[in-house]
């Protein structure tokens, strides 16, 4: 049993997807996505959460540049191949609502999109890496441009552009690699051993570091996020704040720090600063947003500053508060964008000032709504806070040992603090106070959507109640990759 | 060898044909020669790659030549078969027309396996005055006049500084044959500075004909003017052909002298990068949008002779061929709007995705993979070219081609964006079997090769 | 050796006739004297083949086929508009650095070995033939080709003809 | 003759090679100061000669007849060329009545 | 005993779970009865677990599973309870039950009352779980979620947009004082390697006084503490949270949440002990919150805000306990306010109750014959609160005050001010509200009425209770026993050790306690000569007011001082790094990039003039740069 089971089946289906008529397609996406979100749940249940890689395969590809077709899974892909396996059949289901024209496509290019993402998040080899991640990026960018909102040609083909500038950065610093690699190939383990000056590694380190700086996004490379978060169809949105950006911090984890360590600790405080501003920047920006998607995502740039932030630390607690917060944020953003997504398709708005007392007319949506929101930020006993905790705990680690004591860390743990100010805003706008003639007809989820927003709240508090399987995963994996880099390199 | 003699002899067959009023066995026939010529290039292919010189050191029927050849003669056949119906509109004269596209090809099939430079010399030019013709033929249209005689002046002139060059290398090595030259090359501790010249000014020749800054400028207008079936075989043939022969020549007879060509042709690169890329983006008109795109490709060509090495062959291999499927899609595309629609701005490519759900589809392909997307045959071209480049350490110039390569996403989806995300109110069109058949074949080919490009990567 | 120069001199003065002539076929007559001049250099180079061929080729079918063409299209008065002056001065001093360039490159400054004849018979039909039928019989052979193709297309695009119904 | 061939022997190659690069130049200059296109095809015709007379004397200083072949295909490509050439020309003449370069620039931009 | 543990916090969450999902379904009386119920389970549980440690002397430790694990540290989901939680214990369910009573008269008509259960049962688990947990990160996710269920129970009447202001001020506020605590527990983990008390106490207990790690670490969990339990400069959430249900007001900005910096104080005695400046900072802002809260209240006229901030000058109060080593004193003056305080609210909402929801002070008069349980279980509130013996408040009250004179008399001078102010308010309050004459309207007075049962019942328990409460804690000087410093000693025990017993002399002792209640009595008369016998009402809003009196009435100003320097800021902040840096600047530079390449273009194309002698031109250039770069280029090679 190889990983490619996993990798192929959403081509497939997404090829039978994109032929089928509308009113079925959708169905069988669902389908297909749960039947592969049952796969990776074999996978698991198979998984042994040691470190090493498994599920591996291993077949040549492109023979003259000693290219593999080579994935396999280890804890920390486990994480993100869950999350990308749970959340799309929630973001179809999210869909379930929409009538899309040309239905088929719809589906195949979300369906094709998740095979890119699995490549990424599996892929053992440089090419593959590379090509699964332009591979996700394609079908994006036809979702938000065929099924966007009013200014989606500009603004999309901005976000394309601006990320394949980034991605073929990384092209060059995959290829540079590869030249140096002493036998000649793309293999990941190759590159780990390698061992070159600061001055190489510094500049592989840019190269990725653009790339995944732009996916992520962090600041200041995030401006084509609001806009794109914005103007794309909600399931979209969910992909790619849910599913996507992931690929950015994956990529800073496996990719990146490990194959350029030096470059990377020499820039670290850099990237932490970069990362912690990020923070404080995007949630300051979230105060005053007036669209309720635009604010979403400013609170994304926020967390995943955040996130970056631990990684950049380099200590098992960041990284692992990373592994964790990347699969909560996923629910949690897709949780929210659902939210919005709710609230646009019955009062077609999603100016915060227009609504108000949403909560008296829409109790149950009210509830939905509260939990994924104290998710996000970050209350113990959902599953934000073991993420945000972790982190936290990493950046602080990280400020306590470079002489900058405790700065960092409270600056990046304002975090928390202005979370909640800009989120109960949102919510106190939206769904408190008194109803006005827009938002009192406002009828309370039911069916579907309902059924919907129940699953994310149990994701939300199951996550948070019993975090320590999904750590116990990762936790393997990332403990030795923290501790291989970080005590070859010391400092 | 073969290969030759059946191209040379079945444009007279085909203006035989022409006389007794053949018409309609023109195309059969033309495709039947061709894949013949084709099966007896393939025939010459040599897993060991020993083939000697033949007729006293004139041509050498490499394995280098047996692929290029093999590519050139698939693009034209693909190519002819959008000729269905085209040529009729211009003038009764089908045949010539044939003919003297076939003369073409043999001059090309002589560029790619010449071992003299009076070879490469005679391929060249039986090539250019061939297309000098080629973009004329519409002689009441002023466009097609005008590239016509701009081409021909322009070539001719290039010609004279091709000359000049190859009469200087003559001068310091004594001989026209290249394994003297290399001999030449090799053997002096001293070389001529006559020989450096020479090198600077055939580097001036070819860099006009695959159309490289500074010396591009007739590309655009003569792209633009030239019927679009020739701008089609212009653009993919016969530049194919021109990276063929740069790259033989330099790599058999520079490459110890890289130390002083290398900056020439890296500036040369940029400079055509930039100028492709940026001026292509302000485009109106799809047809000078492909035209100035094409500049950009001879960019990225070039990183294949400035970082000369063993895998160059095999990246312009790739890169050309991918590229030529792409455009030979792309101009079918245009073909049919300009026909269809009267016009060849991207306008007229508005809501195509919905009313031509296939063309469209095909011609988003051939996108992705002029713009290098993976999965398709482009990345995998830009892919060799970019780790050519990184392995000749040239990563300032890979950056530059990072960025130009950013830049043409802009035009490239803009077509796309034409299609798909802008409504329009027109009629379909109507898409001719032949025309399904090639852009079947040339988008299956493209994703095939960006899927799993060791199908062809590996014959050089 | 004076001989070469004078004639060398003559080279240059009428070509630069030929592009300074207002009158197209003045140009082609100075032209033709330019073209004169070169058979006498292949004549002190012993190039007699050549000296005969370019004779006859250029001379005697080139350049009358340009003087046919001229008088066809009627052409044969100072008609042509001509490019502003700073145009023109641009064009010479191009042409000038040019000159520079190359012979510089070339490092024509120094003295080098005199054209010696080492062998007389190099030039004549005779030796050329043999080369030419021997070693370049391919290209010969291929310049067929091009010959075909140039009258090929010379016909098709200098013959009028009826357009076919509109497209 | 023999009175001819030893006039030359004095040369030096690089005069010839100086005599070729100043015709050459010529031509280049008529090209660029010209506007009619036959003037202009006549500078090229130049720039052509100057090559023939360059290879003529190469051929010659090594004693190679090779040299003399490759002016013998340059003049045939010449007078392929020119055959083309004032095909087009009187092409251009039929529909624009005139052949002046600067009238030829529909295509732009 | 130690099996059944778990079940004293997961039977309020079953609680919650059952009143959550049945708020439509089940009946109103079903809804009150299970909410009371299961809390009333509890507190018979709790009961049972403190007579346990109580006889044995020694804490239970239970060990759950590991919520979860990084690296090398753990952190598991453990309870310890020892003789500190188990009175917080018997407080929180004692207290939670008697309020949970008296919700079901109190919230009888109103159509929120399922949801208000539901929350409430959740707040007694977040709260349970706040002083069970045996580590820092068990209390900080109780600490969380009282912040939440206060959030939720301040904002439940949402729809007045206020009242949602006033919640969601309270939950951002906590959230500062969260990001001191949560950055205490990092640093906590970085010395000690473990967030067990268990393990870092006896550890800490090695340090030196007044080492580095130490003082950081209690800086930040008295942050942590400053902003839960209403302290400055992070209170002023706490009179806005009376915006929630009355009920609210009493069990949790009363008696258990707010008191949770002092729990979690006294629970870290050790590091705080040993780290004595930040004693010092401890005691300087109690003091200084109680002054200020006490002046604040002095002039308020809605009935809930005087109560408020009443409560954060007492919460001042126990933090100069803590801040001058009186770990107990202030423990014990966290169990008598808890009795008095929630009366007091209690007592108030029976008043508004009655008055038909009418909360300002100046509408009312001469209620004491018309509610007279109400008045008089509030009057015994108020002599216990106003430090009268032997009413519960003089207990407590003077211990601290002993404690704050052995380490300074003016800390003493300020405290018995702040005393004699309360003194002042709080008879100032009862004489408005019960005395003089009606002031509201027909309507209301025609309404006015005692509440039913179930409210009154648990105003008599907690009268009995102010009355008994400070018997626990009488002082040896009175010739008590003090059973409350002995039952406690275990947990504070090293920290006495360090400090060492205050030595005043005895007679100095009575002069104290006599100076104190002299100026209570006084600050009573006073109160009752303006209020019940002149019968001066305070002016309406519209009116003028003395500077001062204004100063104290706009609360000095400081909600307006915090948005001028905090939240104007950030808005305006806000609005500049969307619009300017974001937009025009990162934005701008981005798109900048885009049209920049995009008008060379435009310029880049006019190069391709259609001219073919201009193209030969440049190509004539482009020959000549080649040519040169041989000339030049070939004398390197």
């Amino acid at each position: 049993m190889t990983v490619s089971i996993l990798l192929f089946l959403p081509i497939v289906a997404a090829v039978i997807t994109a032929l089928l008529k509308n009113g079925i397609a959708k169905h069988a996406a669902l389908f297909f996505s749960v039947a592969q979100l049952v796969i990776a749940l074999i996978f698991l249940s198979k998984f042994v959460p040691d470190a090493s890689t498994q599920f591996v395969i291993d077949v040549p590809w492109i023979s003259s540049y000693g290219i593999y077709f080579s994935a396999g899974i280890d804890g920390i892909s486990m994480v993100l191949v869950l999350l990308t396996t749970v959340l799309v059949p929630l973001i179809i289901l999210t869909t379930y609502q929409h009538q899309y024209k040309n239905e088929g496509a719809f589906y195949g290019l979300i369906l094709f999109m998740q095979a890119g993402m699995l490549v990424v998040f599996t892929a053992l080899d440089g090419f593959l890496f590379y090509v699964g991640w332009e591979a996700a990026l394609i079908p994006i960018y036809f979702i938000c441009a065929l099924w966007g909102g009013e200014n989606r040609i500009r603004i999309t083909i901005k976000f394309f552009i601006y990320t394949f500038a980034g991605s073929l950065f990384m092209l060059v610093g995959i290829i540079y690699l590869y030249l140096q690699s002493p036998d000649k190939t793309f293999d990941i383990h190759n590159f780990y051993k390698m061992t070159l000056d600061v001055k190489h590694q510094s500049w592989v380190f840019w190269a990725f570091f653009l790339a995944f700086a732009i996916k992520m996004p962090l600041f200041p490379f995030h401006t084509w996020q609001p806009d794109t978060y914005t103007e794309a169809p909600s399931g979209g949105t969910m992909m790619l704040s849910g599913i996507m950006l992931k690929m950015g911090i994956y990529g800073v984890i496996r990719w990146m720090i490990p194959n350029a360590p030096l470059g990377f600790f020499h820039f670290q405080a850099l990237a932490m600063i970069l990362g912690v501003i990020g923070v404080v920047y995007a949630s300051i920006i979230a105060f005053k947003q007036k669209d309720g998607k635009r604010l979403v995502a400013y609170s994304s740039i926020a967390h995943v500053g955040l996130i970056a932030a631990g990684i950049f630390a380099w200590n098992i607690a960041g990284v692992q508060g990373a592994m964790i917060q990347m699969l909560n944020h996923g629910i949690n953003v897709v949780g929210m964008f659902f939210i919005w997504d709710i609230i646009s398709r019955r009062l077609n708005t999603r100016e915060i000032d227009q609504l108000g007392g949403i909560a008296k007319v829409a109790p149950r949506f009210a509830i939905g709504f509260l939990i994924i929101l104290l998710g996000t930020v970050g209350l113990p006993l959902t599953n934000g806070f073991i993420g945000e905790f972790l982190l936290l705990k990493g950046v602080f680690d990280f400020s306590v040992q470079h002489y900058v004591n405790l700065v960092l860390a409270i600056i990046a743990g304002l975090t928390i603090i202005f979370g909640a100010v800009y989120m109960l805003r949102m919510y106190k706008n939206v769904m408190q106070g008194e109803t006005n003639p827009l938002t009192a007809t406002f009828a309370d989820v039911s069916g579907t959507e309902k059924f919907t927003l129940c699953l994310i709240c149990v994701l939300v508090i199951a996550l948070g109640i019993y975090p320590q399987p999904i750590l116990h995963i990762s936790e393997a994996a990332v403990t030795q990759l923290v501790n291989q880099i970080g005590s070859k390199f010391t400092m | 060898m073969n290969t030759i003699i059946i191209i040379s002899v079945l444009p007279i067959v085909l203006l035989y044909l022409g006389l007794y009023k053949a018409q309609k066995a023109l195309l059969p026939v033309t495709v039947i020669g061709l894949l013949a010529a084709l099966a007896c290039a393939i025939c010459q292919w040599t897993a060991k790659d020993t083939a000697a010189p033949i007729y006293t050191g004139m041509l050498l029927f490499n394995n280098f030549s047996v692929v290029f050849s093999s590519v050139t003669i698939v693009s034209t056949i693909l190519i002819l078969l959008l000729s269905k119906g085209y040529f009729e509109r211009i003038s009764r004269h089908t045949a010539e027309y044939y003919a003297i596209i076939l003369f073409s090809l043999a001059g090309i099939i002589v560029m790619v396996s010449f071992n003299n430079l009076v070879m490469l010399f005679i391929g060249i030019e039986i090539m250019s005055v061939s297309l000098y013709i080629l973009a004329g033929i519409k002689k009441s249209d002023f466009a097609s006049n005008e590239a016509a005689l701009k081409y021909f002046l322009m070539g001719a002139f290039s010609t004279g500084f091709l000359l000049f060059g190859m009469a200087l290398l003559y001068g310091s090595s004594g001989s026209f044959n290249m394994d003297a030259i290399r001999e030449y090359v090799v053997n002096h501790p001293h070389i001529d500075p006559m020989f450096y010249t020479g090198i600077a000014l055939l580097i001036v020749g070819l860099c006009f004909k695959v159309g490289a800054a500074p010396f591009h400028f007739w590309t655009p207008d003569v792209y633009e003017g030239a019927p679009t079936l020739i701008t089609a075989f212009m653009s993919t043939v016969v530049k194919t052909a021109g990276f063929a022969a740069f790259l033989r020549l330099f790599s058999a007879c520079f490459q110890p002298l890289s130390d002083f060509w290398t900056p020439i042709l890296l500036v040369i690169t940029i400079i055509t990068l930039f100028i492709g890329n940026i001026t292509a983006l302000y485009q109106q008109s799809f047809k000078r949008m492909l035209a100035f795109s094409s500049i950009s490709h001879a960019g990225y060509l070039l990183f294949a002779i400035v970082s000369l090495g063993a895998a160059s062959g095999n990246s312009v291999f790739v890169y050309a061929t991918a590229y030529s499927i792409a455009s030979i899609i792309a101009f079918g595309g245009l073909i049919l709007v300009q026909q269809q629609g009267g016009s060849d701005n991207f306008e007229s490519f508005n809501g195509l995705g919905k009313r031509n759900p296939f063309l469209a589809f095909v011609l988003t392909v051939a996108m992705l993979s002029l713009a290098g997307i993976p999965l398709t045959a482009g990345f995998i071209g830009k892919f060799f070219m970019f780790s050519g480049a990184v392995s000749r350490y040239h990563i300032g110039l890979v950056i530059i081609a990072v960025i130009n390569a950013i830049i043409s996403i802009f035009y490239y989806f803009r077509v796309i964006i034409a299609m798909y995300f802008r409504a329009d109110e027109r009629a379909e069109l109507t898409v001719p079997v032949y025309y399904k058949v090639v852009f079947a074949l040339s988008a299956l080919a493209t994703i095939l090769i960006g899927v799993y490009p060791d199908l062809i990567a590996r014959f050089i | 050796m004076s001989t070469f120069y004078f004639i060398a001199f003559l080279s240059i003065f009428f070509s630069i006739l030929v592009i300074s002539a207002k009158n197209p076929v003045h140009s082609i007559l100075y032209l033709i004297l330019t073209f004169f001049t070169f058979t006498i250099h292949y004549i002190l180079l012993n190039a007699q083949f050549l000296a005969i061929v370019n004779f006859i080729v250029y001379m005697g079918a080139i350049l009358v086929l340009f003087l046919y063409t001229l008088m066809l299209i009627n052409l044969n008065k100072e008609s042509e508009p001509v490019k502003p002056f700073m145009v023109k001065v641009a064009g010479v001093f191009g042409g000038g650095i040019l000159a520079v360039a190359v012979a510089s490159s070339l490092k024509l400054i120094g003295a080098s070995n005199p054209v010696l004849l080492q062998n007389p018979d190099l030039g004549l039909v005779k030796n050329l033939g043999k080369v030419l039928f021997n070693e370049f019989l391919l290209p010969f052979e291929v310049s067929s080709v091009l010959l075909l193709s140039a009258m090929v297309g010379a016909v098709l695009l200098a013959t009028k003809e009826k357009e076919p119904k509109a497209a | 003759m023999e009175s001819l061939t030893n006039t030359m022997h004095a040369v030096p190659l690089n005069h010839y090679i100086l005599l070729s690069t100043i015709i050459f130049a010529i031509g280049v200059m008529g090209v660029l100061i010209r506007r009619n296109a036959i003037v202009i095809f006549m500078s090229v015709e130049l720039m052509l000669n100057s090559v023939n007379l360059l290879l003529t004397a190469f051929s010659v200083y090594r004693g190679d007849a090779t040299g003399q072949v490759f002016v013998f295909f340059i003049m045939a490509l010449a007078a392929a060329e020119v055959a083309v050439g004032l095909a087009i020309i009187v092409m251009i003449y039929r529909n624009t009545n005139s052949i002046d370069i600067n009238v030829l620039n529909r295509l732009k931009w | 005993m130690d099996k059944y543990i778990w079940l004293i916090p997961i039977l309020p969450l079953a609680g919650f779970v059952i009143n959550g999902l049945g708020r439509n379904s089940l009946s109103k009386s079903v809804i009150g009865f299970i909410g009371s119920l299961i809390v009333l389970v509890s507190f018979g549980l709790s009961l049972a677990v403190f007579f346990q440690v109580k006889s044995t002397g020694v804490p239970i430790n239970v060990n759950y599973f590991t919520w979860f694990a990084v690296g090398a540290l753990k952190f598991p989901f453990a309870f310890l309870i020892d003789q500190l939680s188990a009175i917080m214990l018997l407080i929180i369910t004692g207290v939670g039950f008697l309020i949970h009573l008296y919700s079901i008269g109190y919230m009888h008509d109103d159509e929120g009352f399922g949801k208000f259960f539901a929350y409430l049962n959740l707040f007694v688990f977040f709260m349970l779980l706040l002083v069970l947990g045996s580590n820092y990160l068990i209390m900080f996710i109780g600490w969380e979620g009282v912040g939440l269920c206060s959030y939720l129970l301040i904002g439940f009447w949402f729809t007045n947009p206020d009242y949602a202001d006033a919640a969601k001020k309270a939950f951002v506020m906590n959230r500062i004082g969260d990001l001191g605590f949560l950055l205490g527990i990092f640093s906590i983990i970085y010395v000690f390697g473990s967030i067990q008390f268990a393990e870092i106490f006896p550890k800490a207990a090695t340090m030196k006084s007044g080492a580095g790690p130490l003082l950081i670490i209690t800086i930040l969990l008295f942050i942590g503490a400053c902003g839960k339990s209403a302290q400055l400069p992070l209170f002023t959430w706490l009179p806005d949270a009376m915006a929630g249900p009355t009920p609210v007001s009493a069990l949790i900005h009363a008696a258990t949440m707010v008191t949770a910096g002092i729990y979690m104080i006294a629970r870290s005695n050790i590091l705080y002990t040993l780290s004595p400046f930040t004693m010092e900072l401890i005691a300087y802002i109690g003091l200084a919150t109680a002054l200020i809260a006490a002046l604040i209240a002095l002039t308020q006229t809605d009935i809930k805000k005087v109560l408020a901030y009443s409560t954060v000058s007492q919460l001042g109060y126990m933090f100069l306990g803590l801040g001058v080593g009186a770990y107990t004193g202030a423990f014990f003056h966290v169990l008598t306010h808890a009795f008095f305080k929630a009366l007091l609210f209690l007592g108030a909402g029976s008043v508004i109750h009655a008055m038909s929801g009418e909360q300002d002070m100046r509408k009312m008069g001469a209620l004491k014959g018309k509610i007279k349980t109400t008045f008089t279980t509030m009057m015994i509130g108020t002599v216990a609160i106003a430090g009268i013996p032997p009413f519960a408040g003089f207990f407590s009250k003077d211990e601290i005050l002993a404690h704050a004179y052995a380490h300074s008399p003016i800390f003493w001078a300020v405290g018995v001010l702040t005393a004699m102010l309360t003194s002042f308010y709080m008879f100032r309050m009862m004489y408005l509200t019960f005395y003089g004459k009606f002031r509201g309207t027909h309507e209301q007075e025609h309404h006015l009425h005692e509440s039913p049962p179930t409210m009154t019942i648990p105003l008599i328990v907690l009268a009995i209770l102010s009355i008994l409460g400070g018997f626990i804690g009488v002082p040896e000087v009175l010739h008590g026993h003090h059973e409350l410093a002995h039952f406690l000693e275990p947990v504070f025990h090293k920290s006495n050790e360090i400090l060492g017993e205050h030595h005043l002399s005895e007679s100095l002792e009575y002069a104290l306690m006599a100076t104190s209640v002299v100026l209570a009595f006084a600050a009573m008369a006073y109160a009752y000569m303006k209020y019940a016998k002149n019968g001066s009402v305070p002016v309406a809003d519209t009116e003028e007011r003395p500077a001062l009196t204004s100063l104290s009435y706009h609360k000095f100003y400081l909600d307006e001082l915090y948005d001028f320097i905090v939240r104007k800021p950030l808005d305006w902040l806000s609005t500049f790094f969307y619009n300017v840096i974001d937009k025009l600047g990162i934005d701008g530079l981005v798109n900048g990039i885009g049209r920049g390449t995009i008008e060379t273009s435009k310029g880049l194309r006019l190069l391709q003039t259609g001219n073919v002698g201009f193209y030969i031109f440049i190509m004539v250039l482009g020959i000549i740069a080649v040519l040169l770069y041989s000339v030049f280029g070939l004398t390197k090679i």
